[in-house]
């Protein structure tokens, strides 16, 4: 049952008894009643509705929705695409992949009315490899909705077509950069692409107009087109509107993904209450909140906020609201609500190790400061966890951190980059220390 | 190329302070250049596509900030220009191009820092065996880790293992280790080459370059990835080993292969020539050369070089030998084959010759199969010299077909052929039996076995002289290397023979014999061999323009315009 | 920098007279008349090499029997007298070394032009070149002051090795997952 | 015996007395060559030339050896080295002159030993009958000019080399000897002013310069050397300039002139000159030792006569007794040839000590230091001189 601090709208149905993912249960719930009114609009008032909704996408950069549809070129003549971002390689990160698997029309709905909007005749969802039972909840979705005439030639009589086609990716976690997942979905290596001048807006799929979108944001689109966009901007906090996924994982009594009023709940709140505080007889460490490129937070870390009004709040960890605004004041960011929670048991290296390990196995290898730094400081912090860590190490890391951010084509730079800068900075007498720390704790011989 | 612009297709950008008018377009790499300010790069190649993925093009970017109500520049009181908004994060230099009012600084701590950064990343992995590296002396990664790099390390973890010694293509060895990932290979085989052949596998540090399963790297244009690779990771198979760079020098040449006329560096120690490359003419052949090209100095040490001069096949002294030839000349019924392979002073000199004993003269064409790119039909690199100085009229046939009718008329009876197989060229045995040949040529052949006298002359790498390629631009070569002891120059013996023939004496030295050549052949009135350009001078081609020559398109001449 | 004049004394009469001088130098040269012989008799008396010494160059192998030298040429480019001459060579790819993939194939150091200015041996990227404690060079003929390659191995010798760099570089290799062709 | 020799035809004996005047100095000339760098060696700390031995001399038990030490069949394997090498001859040289340089350089060396005398005895009337080729009067005169002939030989080499480093150097040699002439005959006057007292017979003989030291008496034994200091110091600085030696070897300059005047000679030319320049030595050292140290007089007021007097070789008198002339002669000989060796040792101790003289301070120590110190000796001593016998 849903805690009652949360505010439900794209799981409204998630986890109801008796709730499936057909097509009779979806329409028994009032599904495509949105599409259906949407389709009756015209498409500039759809846009209109959803910048008036104020939403932000969901996938990770928190980028205004609404200014995205309208920065597409509708002027080039050539057709315009909608991606579908189901890429969810993020660690910590289990959003889209729940509402796939319980509520796959949601989606398909949700990808309609944003064709609708932006007039898109070919829709792709790109897949993650790793999710074959969401491809082929979604193509079976699909499926039953053109058989329902809610997609495919003709939709509702209005004489507009639109095809959805699912993707799956191979694997790699650099398809969910945008243009690495153009180019991969164009049939080529992922490389992401430079911008600028490739914007997909602009020079997208197979050189045309194309609008990337996360599964979460098309859901919430659903969901404006549905109450309008000015009753949907009244819910959460100014500036992040809507209700907000989020994904706790790690060292809390009950992790989950939860639904709440973007900012309307605190990170304390959030760990404390909703997911039942630390295990027994641990304490709090450190959180990461929005998936694992996001940077660390330190319990007992306080943090000067300037609020919107004005006035200057001092917030601990546990104060921090959840909303994209709050959390990048704090020097981190809601990314893609992937709560990643630790507590004194962790060995912060060896925490670091992991990530580092991903981050150096999916650089791409296009351009030379992610591709040689991601996996030199997997080299380093492997080394350290094995036991030949030496004082100077953390400064390495760091440096080695600062090379990359920033210089890269794509936001993997930042993204494997900041881990490492936020652990050293925060943790720095653990990196320090690392070399003379008393008892190897059981993650490091785990790792090593 | 600039100064044909207008000045409204300029813009002007600003390089560390210093202003600059360039064409609209113009990247930043190719701007600074011409500041003489060096932007390091490594996958950035003027006549490849941009990928900007080495990174090490970072600069600083900034643009004029603009108001936005009114959209106009915002003025900085201070300095009377206007207010630039620099952005936070470095940008490549190869992938900026110049827009109105764009400013870059190459020069700050944190370009500095930058380049510093990418080039320790670029060696973190790389093997550092320059010792035994062929590129080591023109390596990017060198000069610019030199130039660039911190000059110590901070890795102390393993380097990553990769293949090593792995043969893409019959001519071209790959190291994968050293290899930084710049994708130039990559690119010249699709974009250039069209044989899109190579790629990467894996990913991040691990990734490596290989051909397409089941498919090789052997176009004639594969060792252009040698030349263009900024490290030591592609290297040329025939050249591997051979000689480190420093101690070559170079000279430049013009490729003997064809019509195309390709500029080229041979590249020689002490006499021996180790390899020949590409030099740039964006007129001619951009940076590029064919691999079969790079192969003629091969035939400066072939065994079948001819070495010593000859009479009846007996080795006489230079001297006898052209006495005797010039008795054979003197004794009247002599006919000339020239060749379309021998230089423009050459091919005058033998019109001198025929013009002094009033022997027809001929050439022998030499057609195959153009590539569309860098080799073109017509496989004789001058026959318009013949053209221009006016040894032959009209485009020269495959076979001596009216030579042979005079030889079986009996009207000839000495055939002075330079460099030309007669028996190649449709002389039966028949025809050679009545006549005495005088051979002038490199190689030994049927020709030159039966010749009744033979004078050996020196390869394109060892004279110095002119070709006139299908575009009609005179294009300059040098010698590189000195030819055998008993070898003479081509135009030392033609002016030998005119002289011997009554021809008076002509000048048998480059320079003397160009103040001649500018005197008689009105398009070269202008030239002397000294002052060429580099790139080579177009001649007005205008008498000659409804020959049929045997010519398709290739990368900068298309026969239709 | 600052100059400083130093005054000369003037001098006395008796230095004028240099007599002294002379006299005190004659001293100091009898002294020595009947002092203790310093010359070493060479070909019995060898002197003592002492580290560092620049002696023959030579080239030396690894303790594993490897040859160090991988024919860069740095030597060959750096040698002022132009006394190393190199031709490089492959190393055919089934040896136990086949890794190195580079060995001089001719070496050879000209003893009459060298002048044992120890640049090679400073140069030398693989630590393969040494300059070391033999300093007799002597030969009827000009061919034979030329030390071939190995002449030069057969005068250098093995020396230790602090980095056996390429056998790591091996071991890398046959440790990798990566198939080493 | 000696009687058979005395009976000679005085050509004969003349040849023979030649002959025995080249057999004695051209070895010693050599020797002296060899002493020069086993001196130099010992001055500086080595051993010189040490290696060579004959293979005879090499089963010598010590003996063997110790003449191997001390480099004595170095001076013969020099000497047939230089004998018997190729002789070059240049292109450019003038050859005639090129030719007979040395040869004139080793004639007037020879010569002056003629008037010098080496010895004596006492014949049966007590008389010292000094030992020398030819007692003329003028003696010493001639050793002078006889000696500066040598100086053609050096201008000969030098010109004839036709070669600026010799010809400069010759030039050099040319002004040095003219310039310490001088010197070196002033600083002799007061000796034979004194010596040739008024009414005497007056003469330059060398030998009678001796005899006047053997006198008995304080003043009368006393060497010249403490009588007149100056015209010691004088003479020998002068003397040292006149053989070319260091510190006034200007004539070879090898510092700058490569090798001077000799820098076109090879072997046994080469030689040739360093004979005569030897030679030179030997007799500047044996006048300088006559003059100044009392010539064959053992010590200072210790006159030969009366050594010979504590040996008991006493001629009685009316009878000559040959032994007792030859012991006579013999020791008196080995006394001079002592104190010469000497001097010659000298001559190479100063050379390997003292740098030498720059051109110009040659020149300024000739003629404004040594020219005037003489003049004053001299006019100092001829006063003083006419002062006592007055």
């Amino acid at each position: 049952m849903p805690h009652p601090a949360e505010r439900r709208l794209i799981f409204e149905h998630v986890d109801e008894p008796g709730y499936t993912t057909d097509l009779p249960c979806y329409l028994a719930h009032g599904g495509y009643e949105a599409l259906k009114k949407s389709v009756a609009r015209k498409p500039e008032e759809l846009i209109d509705e959803v910048k008036k909704s104020g939403l932000r996408g969901r996938g990770g950069a928190g980028f205004s929705c609404g200014v995205k549809w309208t920065l597409v070129d509708r002027k080039s003549g050539k057709p315009i695409y909608l991606i579908v971002n189901a890429d969810e390689s993020e660690p910590g990160t289990f959003k889209d992949r729940y509402i796939i698997h319980q509520d796959p029309h949601q989606l398909v709905e949700g990808i309609m009315i944003t064709c609708w909007a932006n007039q898109v005749r070919q829709a792709y969802i790109y897949i993650r490899g790793e999710f074959p039972r969401g491809a082929r909840l979604l193509e079976h979705a699909i499926a039953e909705a053109r058989a329902g005439n809610f997609v495919g030639p003709n939709i509702l009589g209005t004489g507009y077509s639109c095809e959805i086609y699912v993707h799956r990716g191979a694997g790699a976690y650099i398809c969910g950069e945008e243009t690495g997942l153009i180019e991969s979905l164009e049939g080529k290596r992922p490389y992401p692409r430079i911008k600028p001048p490739f914007f997909p807006a602009v020079l997208g799929l197979y050189q045309c107009p194309t609008i990337v979108n996360n599964v979460e944001t098309l859901c919430h689109v659903k969901h404006i087109a549905a109450m309008g966009g000015e009753a949907f901007a009244r819910i959460g906090t100014l500036n992040n509107t809507g209700t907000r996924l989020l994904c706790v994982s790690g060292h809390v009594q009950r992790p989950g993904t939860y639904e709440f009023e973007s900012g309307k709940i605190t990170l304390g709140r959030l760990l404390n209450e909703i997911c039942g505080g630390p295990r027994p007889g641990r304490q709090f460490k450190a959180v990461i909140p929005g998936g694992s490129s996001s940077k660390i937070l330190r319990f007992g870390e306080r943090f000067k906020v300037k609020q919107r009004d004005g006035t200057m709040v001092d917030w601990g960890v546990e104060d921090i609201p959840m909303d994209f605004d709050s959390l990048a004041a704090c020097g981190t960011m809601g990314g893609s609500g992937g709560v990643i929670v630790m507590d004194d048991s962790v060995d912060i290296v060896a925490a670091l190790a992991n990530l580092n390990a991903f981050y150096a196995h999916e650089s791409c290898g296009q351009c030379t400061p992610c591709r040689e730094g991601s996996l030199w400081m997997k080299k380093i912090t492997a080394r350290m966890v094995r036991g030949e860590a030496r004082p100077e190490d953390g400064a390495l890391l760091k440096s080695v951190a600062d090379q990359i951010a920033g210089r890269t084509i794509c936001p993997f730079g930042e993204a494997c980059a900041w881990p490492t800068q936020s652990f050293v900075q925060k943790f720095g007498d653990e990196f320090r220390n690392y070399a003379s720390r008393p008892n190897p704790g059981p993650a490091a011989t785990e790792l090593a | 190329m600039s100064s044909a612009l207008k000045p409204a297709d300029l813009i002007t950008v600003t390089i560390d302070g210093r202003e600059i008018a360039v064409p609209k377009g113009t990247n930043m790499i190719e701007a600074a250049q011409v500041l003489g300010i060096e932007i390091p790069h490594f996958c950035y190649h003027s006549k490849l596509s941009v990928v900007g993925n080495c990174r090490m093009c970072l600069v600083e970017m900034g643009l004029p900030a603009l108001d936005p109500a009114t959209k106009q520049p915002v003025m900085d009181p201070a300095t009377g220009k206007p207010k630039i908004n620099w952005v936070a994060k470095p940008t490549i230099a190869c992938f900026t191009n110049a827009s109105p009012g764009l400013h870059i600084r190459t020069g700050t701590p944190l370009v500095r820092e930058c380049r510093e950064g990418v080039m320790e990343f670029l060696l973190v992995n790389h093997p550092l065996d320059c010792p035994i590296c062929d590129q080591a002396g023109e390596c990017k990664l060198q000069e610019q880790a030199t130039g660039y790099g911190r000059g110590y390390s901070r890795y102390i973890e393993q380097k990553n293992v990769k293949p090593k010694r792995t043969l893409l293509g019959p001519r071209v060895m790959l190291d994968d280790e050293r290899c930084i990932l710049c994708s130039r290979c990559i690119r010249f085989s699709k974009e250039i080459a069209r044989d899109d052949v190579l790629g990467f596998i894996d990913r991040g540090s691990h990734s490596t370059l290989a051909c397409y399963p089941g498919r090789k790297l052997e176009n004639n244009y594969s060792v252009n990835t040698v030349d263009i690779c900024p490290v030591g990771a592609l290297t040329s198979t025939d050249f591997r080993f051979k000689m480190r760079v420093w101690f070559l020098k170079t000279t430049p040449s013009i490729c003997p292969e064809s019509s195309v006329g390709v500029n080229t560096e041979v590249w020689s120690r002490e006499g021996v020539v180790y390899r020949i490359t590409p030099r740039r003419n964006d007129e001619v052949n951009d940076t590029w050369m064919a691999d079969s090209g790079r192969l003629l100095y091969k035939q400066v040490t072939a065994d079948h070089r001819l070495r010593e001069p000859s009479v009846d096949g007996t080795t006489v002294a230079g001297a006898e030998a052209l006495a005797q030839a010039g008795a054979l000349l003197k004794a009247g019924g002599v006919a000339i084959v020239g060749s379309g392979r021998s230089s423009v002073e050459e091919q005058f000199l033998t019109r001198k010759l025929a013009d002094a004993i009033a022997a027809p003269a001929w050439l022998v064409s030499r057609v195959g199969q153009g590539d569309g790119l860098l080799i073109s039909a017509d496989r004789n690199p001058n026959v318009r010299g013949a053209l221009v100085t006016g040894l032959i009229k009209t485009v020269p046939e495959a076979e001596l077909t009216e030579l042979a009718a005079q030889i079986a008329a009996g009207k000839i009876k000495t055939v002075v052929s330079i460099g030309e197989d007669l028996t190649a060229a449709g002389l039966g045995e028949a025809q050679l039996n009545r006549i005495a040949i005088v051979y002038l040529g490199t190689h030994a052949n049927a020709t030159s076995a039966g010749a009744k006298v033979v004078l050996p002359t020196l390869t394109v790498f060892e004279k110095a002289g002119t070709f006139i390629n299908q575009q009609f631009r005179l294009q300059r070569f040098a010698p590189a290397v000195p030819g055998p002891q008993g070898a003479a120059d081509d135009l030392v013996i033609l002016a030998g023979l005119v002289e011997a023939a009554g021809g008076g004496a002509l000048a048998s030295d480059i320079d003397g014999l160009w103040t001649t050549l500018a005197s008689e052949i009105k398009p070269l009135a202008t030239v002397t061999y000294q002052n060429l350009p580099a790139t080579g001078l177009l001649l007005d081609a205008s008498d000659f323009s409804d020959l049929p020559f045997p010519e398709d398109e290739t990368l900068h001449f298309n026969p239709k315009q | 920098m600052s100059v400083i004049q130093v005054q000369r004394k003037p001098l006395t009469f008796a230095e004028r007279t240099y007599l002294p001088q002379v006299f005190g130098g004659l001293m100091i040269t009898l002294r020595h008349f009947f002092g203790r012989r310093v010359t070493l008799e060479y070909p019995e008396q060898r002197p003592e090499i002492a580290p560092g010494y620049r002696g023959v160059p030579t080239l030396v192998k690894d303790p594993n029997g490897r040859e160090k030298c991988v024919s860069c040429q740095l030597c060959e480019f750096v040698c002022p007298p132009k006394a190393i001459r190199i031709t490089p060579g492959e190393i055919s790819g089934d040896g136990p070394s086949a890794h190195v993939e580079k060995a001089p194939r001719e070496f050879e150091i000209n003893m009459l032009r060298c002048i044992y200015c120890g640049l090679c041996q400073e140069v030398c990227p693989e630590e393969a070149i040494f300059l070391q404690n033999v300093y007799s060079v002597s030969g009827y003929s000009r061919d034979e002051l030329v030390n071939d390659k190995e002449k030069l191995y057969q005068l250098g010798g093995t020396l230790p090795d602090r980095h056996f760099k390429w056998d790591k570089k091996q071991a890398a290799a046959s440790a990798s997952p990566i198939a080493h062709p | 015996m000696i009687d058979f020799l005395t009976n000679l035809p005085p050509v004969v004996l003349g040849l023979l007395k030649g002959l025995a005047v080249i057999c004695v100095i051209f070895p010693i000339a050599g020797a002296c060559s060899m002493a020069e760098r086993k001196v130099s060696a010992w001055l500086q700390g080595r051993y010189g030339p040490n290696r060579v031995i004959v293979p005879w001399f090499a089963w010598m038990p010590f003996v063997g050896r110790g003449l191997q030490r001390l480099g004595v069949f170095n001076l013969l394997a020099d000497g047939g080295k230089l004998l018997f090498k190729q002789d070059p001859l240049p292109g450019h040289v003038n050859k005639f002159y090129f030719m007979i340089a040395p040869a004139v350089a080793i004639i007037p060396a020879f010569t002056t030993v003629v008037v010098v005398p080496f010895g004596a005895y006492f014949d049966q009337a007590g008389q010292v009958v000094p030992l020398m080729l030819a007692n003329v009067d003028v003696g010493l005169l001639a050793v002078f000019a006889i000696a500066s002939l040598g100086i053609y030989s050096m201008i000969l080499a030098g010109w004839a080399s036709n070669s600026k480093y010799s010809f400069l150097g010759s030039v050099r040699a040319s002004a040095q000897l003219v310039s310490y002439e001088l010197s070196l005959t002033l600083s002799v006057l007061p000796v034979f002013l004194w010596v040739n007292a008024p009414g005497t017979v007056g003469s330059l003989s060398l030998a009678r310069v001796v005899e006047f030291q053997s006198q008995p008496g304080f003043w009368g034994g006393t060497w010249f050397i403490f009588l007149m200091p100056v015209s010691a110091f004088v003479f020998l600085v002068a003397l040292f300039a006149e053989t070319n030696r260091l510190p006034f070897d200007m004539i070879e300059s090898e510092a700058d002139l490569v090798g001077g005047f000799h820098t076109e000679y090879g072997s046994f030319k080469w030689s040739l000159f360093f004979v005569a320049e030897y030679a030179h030595m030997t007799v500047g050292s044996g006048v300088f030792v006559l003059l100044f140290f009392g010539g064959w007089n053992p010590l200072p007021w210790l006159p030969i006569g009366t050594l010979f007097g504590w040996l008991g070789l006493v001629q009685s008198a009316g009878h000559v007794s040959y032994a007792i002339a030859i012991a006579q002669g013999v020791l008196s000989i080995a006394i001079f040839l002592a104190k010469v060796l000497f001097m010659i040792f000298f001559f190479m101790w100063v050379r390997w000590t003292v740098p030498r003289f720059r051109y110009d301070q040659v020149m300024r120590i000739g003629w404004r230091r040594l020219l005037p110190l003489a003049l004053v000796n001299v006019v100092v001593y001829a006063l003083l001189i006419a002062v006592i016998q007055k």
